[in-house]
């Protein structure tokens, strides 16, 4: 197969999962079966144009002209490599994980689930693989509205008031703000094709840099920079696993992807380097990761918790990319990766306990690790990642983006970092000591052990996941200086 | 001037059927509202229109408005609301018009463009061409034939839709007013 | 009212001479005032007039419903099928002058035929119209 | 040679098969050849449409009486475009109109409602085709007087009020555009429009002619519906039967839209519309107003056929805001406009007729859980409704690029806001139905419910595969509607 | 120009004017439509009177004339009225159903009936 038609068989393969789920939803074991073999399928052949892309060429197809000048355009450039490398795989893990937790929870419309989560993989390849702004607001959309349904599962009021405001954020800001972004993008330079070095370099003055900046950056709700957060924290009411891969990985992943791709392809580092207009950037990031992680702090709920951390962690990457050195930018690839591994974690964690314990507060974990060793040990492991300790990849990135912060000489960069690295070891720490240094309370009914298999395999294969990319960090490290280096 | 005092009369007429609130009075004025106008019309030289709006408006409508009046009570309701907005839109369009009407060549100014232009052929060439010495017939029926064909189509459509309106049904399935 | 012999006798012989003035206003519509549309509307008075005289249901028995309704279409019918004749006879659409050999000849062909079927149509019209809102009367009245 | 007789064909067929339908009196009969002229005309409509496409323009004297002494069709990639488009829509409407009608329209009836049909299809193209600013108004109240009977002829006692208050409406602007004619003709003695068009500058701005241009607009305005000269269009639409509401929605007003652009750029030229006289600024006045209260409005109804004629209202001024920019893409926009609008429309009007079918009325509170039972209706309105909102992929979505285009190329950034802010009040509406059709439980009367006919479902998704394919390769539309504005700009002086 | 030459166009106004009026303002079906007639009307005259030559004849052509009237407008709205009476026959059949539908002929007693929908603008 070639490249491009390597590229055309990602986007279907979970298109055509999704029809073939929808199918077989007479048949639970074969539906799901065919999730598993989809998700394999996909990896397999995003995985395959890895070697390509690390080798520095850069697969594309154009699908078809749309208005004219504006074609369906798909490229493989790094960053897009890194992200849907990291989708796609942890998709496996994750389906994986959904079995034991749908099954185990007993959850109704299990079908819709699997098609709509296949869905979502499609448009989050699309936004990977995106060839210009055209493409990847398609799919950015196409992910809006495929993963509305997921939110909304339980249908129950609150599921459709939190469904409400998730759809409310995403779709209101990427029409009223990115797309505008995208038009007078157009209008100004008459291509949105991506391109190394940005295209909106040169003539164009420094206030409308700004202003589209802001545009993109406010536009783009996935990223969730406060304040157009609050749909991330509303979509918890979702079953866990969709948390844990959507919430964690694809879609908030696909925000700040957006953002980092379109500061390199569209602005251009060196293009707005210089500019003032765009250093406000850097302390909205910065303000959003330190009021995130305070909220983070005081939240009893474990997901909601998990979903504020996610906020602040997000605008890590954005912050990485508006310092607009090489380090950042590494350190913000990086992070993607890293963070997802480790949040996923933590999510299917918090999923495992309430699949075998119906626990959702943290106040209520005393002394759970003792029962549930694996899944609070995985825990522990995603916990540590995020707050940055080696040996988890999340010291990688964190580090990469402290010393791109240090070059840029951004001191309240620096100092936010450091300050937020201690929010987080505030807010997951406790929860660790709680699990396993703090007797279990007398009230009878924790006669639980662990989740379903199926759950604890998932798990413990992406805690391993985290360690394990700290010693393979050198691929992901190869494209991101790929990236970096334009 | 005797279009002026006709038309005077018209003007007047109008105003009382404005006034007016009992229903087959109002229907009465307006059927010797269209006698003036079409006497008007035989003094303008129209001889065609002034046959047509006649029968038609003198005739026909009459007896429509009486026998539709003739299943509905005949005196009108006081209107509810006070009529400003009406007022201003009916004021707007006169002054409009008033604006417009300015500026139009007097009355009966051979200069005028419109007997200068495409009238001006029919009124020389039409009874040569089509053999017919009713210029109004010729160009009715010939030059501008088509806009008769509409015409008779939009009488035809009227036609089958008031068959289509007024025609007994059996019983609906779902009664009116659902 | 059916009782007043002299009415109904004087009544007839208008209503003969209303069809005969129709007709004079369609055909001299070339030399005078008139033409299809005012004969349509006078033949129809001609009938409503009949069925005022002799009540809606002697009129319907002289010119029932079906006819009414089929002259409506007739009209239309035939003066759009005059515009075809043109297009078939190699002219464009309601072109005359090849309805004959000479172009002006042709023109009297052509109004002929289309005051005809606008005589037809409007008759047919006026008088539906009259039946449907009569009709409804009666069964008010009923 | 038959084809040279095209422009005057697409009108002529739909006209004849007319009578021919009253002397059958068979509704079967009526209903194929309905179709069959339906299907006919857009054939003609289509070989037209690529003769003019590349800008030339097709004259046809009637009677081979040559303009201006006769009346002349005229044919241009202006309204060529309109006569695909509303040949278009009648040959689906026709195919869906056979079970809906069935069901909504008593038996004896059916082949009045289809001699009503053709008459307004012929009515529309007429006027779309016609040279001649009388024949003009003929046609126009052929289609008005059409669509009156065709609206009285709804289920619910509420169609008569409608359409009676749309032939008062309808009437006083038909009247109105009698009078601009009137005053066009007396100062310049010629009905013709081109003829027109060239003896106009020696008399521009001279009074007459600006009210002339007064009273059209006001008109025309009528007919298309525009804000505040609405309020004859919901409940016309809202009580209709489904298939005419369908068709009409989808191409009545359009029309109307196309004689304004025709007078505006062909007879009058920009100078005198957007110099000489405000227009732009007034229509993009009453286009906001439109696009913002309108879609208000929608958001409150609880008649979901309503809801989406309020929406309608406000979809016109997407397009008349278009026209008020007086720009190449403005003109764009707003032509593509009215084919994208016009198919999103009929796909939601024919899929709700699909609803009607069972329920009669549709009301929010009527049909939850629809999703359920009716799942490839509810599916398309989705499809459909996301259109309205303009995301990515659907038609939709190509209109509002370029009317925002158009508004950033006018240099005011605050117009392209708000226009993407009233396509965010669509969202709401369309999620209402969202959340109502798929996450309620279904009353038993909708579990009792089942998708609509093969014939219209298979029609009405005609018309969404429509709404997304056009939204992925807009190339043709786009391009004809590209072309029709460089004709509209070239002839405008 | 002067006001006599213009005198018919202030009667059209007039005319006009009281027409739009009463179909605007008032409130019963079949005075509304004597209005819209009115209305109509009053585009006759704005047309005829212009053709009109003083001195001229009728417009159909015989011996001993020179000078006849412009035959064009007459046309036009022979066409014209035709079509107010199509447009007058359907407005009563409609109201006639009316009528028949609602028991009045009152917009305002009409639109009571019917529970007023949310939203409709006055």
């Amino acid at each position: 197969m070639s490249p491009a038609e390597t590229l055309l068989a990602a986007l279907a393969v979970p298109i055509a999962g999704a029809g073939l789920i929808a199918a077989a939803h007479r048949v639970p074991n074969l539906r799901e079966g065919i999730t598993l073999a989809t998700a394999v399928t996909l990896f397999a052949l995003v995985a395959s144009l890895l070697p390509q892309v690390a080798a520095g060429d850069r697969p594309a197809i154009t699908l078809f002209e749309v208005m004219p000048g504006i074609a369906l355009r798909l490229v493989v450039e790094p960053l897009g490599m890194l992200f849907a490398v990291i989708a796609s795989g942890l998709w496996i893990v994750n389906s994986l994980y959904s079995i034991g937790y749908m099954r185990g929870n007993k959850e109704a419309h299990q079908t819709r689930f699997y098609v709509c989560f296949a869905g979502a993989l499609a448009a989050a390849i699309g936004v990977a693989f995106a060839g210009n702004l055209f493409t990847l607001f398609l799919f950015y959309e196409a992910l809006s509205l495929i993963t509305y349904p997921l939110v909304t599962h339980h249908g129950t009021p609150e599921a459709m008031r939190a469904g409400r405001v998730y759809l409310g954020i995403l779709i209101g800001t990427s029409i009223a703000l990115f797309l505008v972004a995208i038009i007078w993008t157009w209008q100004l330079t008459g291509t949105m094709e991506f391109r190394p070095g940005g295209i909106l370099g040169g003539d164009i003055p420094n206030a409308t840099v700004g202003l589209l900046l802001a545009l993109y950056v406010f536009g783009i709700g996935k990223a969730a920079v406060m304040p157009v957060h609050r749909w991330l924290p509303a979509a918890m009411v979702a079953p866990t696993p969709v948390s844990a891969l959507l919430h964690a990985v694809a879609v908030v992943k696909a925000g700040v992807f957006s953002v980092l791709k379109i500061v390199v392809y569209v602005f251009g580092v060196d293009a707005i380097a210089g500019l003032t207009s765009v250093d406000w950037l850097p302390f909205m990031a910065g303000f959003t990761i330190i009021a995130a992680s305070i909220v983070a702090l005081r939240a009893d709920n474990l997901k909601r918790r998990l979903a504020y951390s996610t906020v602040s962690q997000l605008s890590y990457v954005v912050l990485a990319a508006a310092l607009l050195t090489p380090l950042s930018i590494i350190g913000a690839a990086l992070h993607i990766a890293t963070h997802a591994l480790g949040k996923i974690t933590l999510f299917f964690a918090a999923g495992a306990i309430y699949t075998a314990a119906h626990k959702t507060e943290v106040s209520q974990l005393d002394g759970i690790g003792w029962r549930m060793p694996w899944t609070m040990g995985a825990f522990a492991v995603g916990a540590l990642s995020l707050i940055g300790v080696p040996p988890a990849a999340g010291f990688v990135s964190k580090w990469f983006i402290i010393s791109g912060a240090i070059d840029a000489g951004h001191m309240t960069a620096v100092a936010v970092l450091v300050a937020s690295t201690l929010l987080n070891a505030a807010y997951f720490l406790p929860i660790v000591y709680r699990a396993f240094f703090v007797a279990p309370p007398d009230d009878g009914h924790h006669a639980h052990g662990e989740a379903p298999l199926a759950m604890v395999v998932a798990l413990v294969l992406t805690a391993a996941g985290t360690v394990a990319l700290f010693f393979l960090i050198d691929w992901p490290l190869a494209l991101a200086r790929q990236l970096a280096s334009g | 001037m005797i279009i002026a005092t006709l038309l005077t009369m018209i003007a007047v007429i109008t105003v009382v059927i404005v006034r007016e609130r009992n229903l087959f009075a109002v229907v009465v004025l307006f059927g010797i509202y269209s006698f003036l106008m079409a006497t008007v019309l035989v003094a303008l030289d129209a001889v065609d229109v002034a046959m047509t709006e006649a029968s038609v408006g003198a005739g026909i409508s009459t007896i429509l408005f009486l026998s539709a009046l003739h299943l509905s009570k005949g005196i009108e309701m006081k209107p509810l609301h006070r009529p400003f907005l009406p007022l201003i839109v009916a004021l707007a369009t006169g002054a409009a018009l008033a604006y417009g009407t300015l500026d139009l060549p007097a009355f009966s100014d051979p200069r005028a463009a419109i007997h200068q232009h495409v009238a001006k052929r029919y009124v020389d060439e039409a009874a040569r061409e089509t053999g017919v010495p009713n210029i109004v017939t010729a160009v009715l029926a010939s030059y501008r034939g088509y806009d008769t064909l509409g015409e008779v189509t939009v009488v035809f459509t009227a036609g089958i839709g008031v068959i289509a309106l007024l025609r007994r049904m059996r019983p609906r399935k779902r009664g009116e007013g659902s | 009212m059916k009782g007043y012999l002299v009415l109904r006798v004087v009544a007839k012989l208008m209503i003969a001479f209303m069809v005969v003035f129709a007709l004079y206003v369609q055909f001299h519509g070339d030399f005078g005032p008139g033409g299809g549309f005012q004969a349509g509307v006078i033949t129809a008075a001609a009938i409503v007039f009949y069925a005022i005289i002799f009540g809606l249901p002697a009129a319907r028995a002289v010119v029932p419903d079906w006819l009414v309704e089929a002259m409506v279409a007739a009209g239309v019918l035939l003066y759009a099928g005059v515009g075809f004749a043109g297009l078939v006879l190699g002219g464009n659409y309601l072109d005359y002058f090849v309805l004959a050999a000479d172009p002006v000849e042709g023109q009297h062909r052509g109004i002929f035929w289309i005051e005809l079927g606008v005589l037809i149509t409007v008759a047919g019209v006026m008088l539906k119209i009259f039946y449907m809102f009569a009709s409804r009367d009666e069964e008010r009245s009923r | 040679m038959i084809s040279q007789h095209y422009p005057v064909l697409h009108v002529v067929l739909p006209l004849i098969a007319a009578p021919v339908m009253v002397l059958a009196r068979h509704g079967g009969i009526a209903w194929l050849l309905a179709t069959a002229v339906s299907w006919s005309s857009l054939a003609v409509s289509v070989a037209l449409f690529a003769q003019v496409a590349d800008g030339s323009v097709v004259s046809y004297a009637i009677g081979n009486w040559a303009p201006p002494w006769g009346i002349e069709y005229r044919i241009d990639s202006v309204n060529a475009f309109l006569l695909v488009l509303v040949s278009l829509i009648a040959s689906v409407v026709a195919i869906y109109s056979r079970e809906s009608v069935a069901a909504e329209v008593p038996r004896e009836q059916h082949y009045l409602f289809y001699t009503m049909y053709v008459l307004c299809l012929a009515g529309l193209l007429g006027i779309a085709a016609t040279g001649d600013g009388f024949n003009l108004f003929v046609f126009l109240e052929i289609s008005s007087l059409s669509s009156y009977v065709l609206i009285a002829l709804g289920r619910d006692r509420r169609a008569l009020m409608a359409s009676y208050q749309y032939l008062i409406m309808g009437t006083i602007g038909a009247t109105f555009i009698v009078i601009g004619v009137g005053l066009l003709f007396l100062m310049t003695g010629t009905l013709n429009l081109a003829d027109m068009a060239a003896r106009l500058p020696g008399v521009t701005e001279t009074r007459p002619v600006l009210a002339a241009l007064a009273f059209l607009t006001v008109g025309i305005c009528l007919k298309l519906a525009l804000f505040p000269l609405h309020l004859w269009l919901p409940n016309a639409y809202a009580y209709a039967p489904s298939a005419v509401t369908a068709f009409l929605a989808a191409t009545a007003t359009k029309v109307s839209v196309y004689v304004l652009l025709r007078f505006y750029y062909t007879v009058f030229g920009e100078s005198v519309v957007f110099a000489a006289l405000p227009m732009g600024g007034i229509l993009l006045a009453l286009s906001l107003a439109a696009m913002f209260i309108a879609s208000t409005i929608a958001i409150f109804q609880d008649d979901v056929k309503r809801l989406f004629a309020y929406s309608s209202v406000a979809q016109i001024g997407y397009i008349t805001l278009g026209i008020s920019f007086d720009s190449a893409t403005g003109l764009t926009a707003a032509i593509v406009h009215l084919f994208n609008h016009a198919l999103t429309k009929g796909a939601l009007f024919m899929l709700l007729g699909g609803v009607a079918l069972h329920l009669g009325r549709i009301r929010f509170r009527d049909i939850g859980g629809l999703a359920r039972v009716m799942p490839l209706t509810s599916f398309g309105v989705v499809l459909a409704g996301l259109s309205l909102i303009g995301v990515p992929g659907t038609v939709g979505f190509v209109s509002k690029w370029y009317l925002v285009l158009a508004a950033l190329e006018a240099g005011a950034g605050w117009l392209a806001a708000l226009i993407v802010l009233s396509s965010l009040l669509a969202v709401v509406y369309v999620w209402r139905f969202v959340e109502v059709a798929y996450f309620r439980e279904p009353s038993e009367a909708v579990s009792r419910l089942k998708e609509a006919p093969p014939s219209m479902l298979a029609a009405s998704w005609v018309m969404v595969v429509g709404c997304v394919y056009f939204g992925l390769d807009a190339s043709t539309t786009v391009g004809g509607a590209a072309q029709a504005a460089a004709t509209l700009l070239g002839i405008g002086r | 120009m002067t006001v006599a030459g213009h005198y018919s166009y202030w009667i059209t106004i007039v005319i006009a004017m009281a027409g739009l009026y009463i179909v605007i303002a008032r409130g019963n079906l079949v005075k509304k439509l004597v209005g819209l007639a009115i209305f109509q009307t009053s585009v006759y005259l704005l047309y005829i009177a212009p053709g009109k030559l003083i001195g001229g004849t009728a417009p159909i052509v015989a011996e001993g004339f020179a000078v006849y009237s412009n035959p064009l407008p007459h046309v036009l709205i022979l066409t014209a009225i035709v079509v107010g009476v199509a447009t007058l026959a359907l407005g009563l059949a409609l109201v006639v159903r009316i009528k028949e539908a609602y028991g009045s002929i009152e917009e305002d007693e009409i639109l009571g009936q019917d529970p007023a929908p949310p939203g409709r603008t006055p």
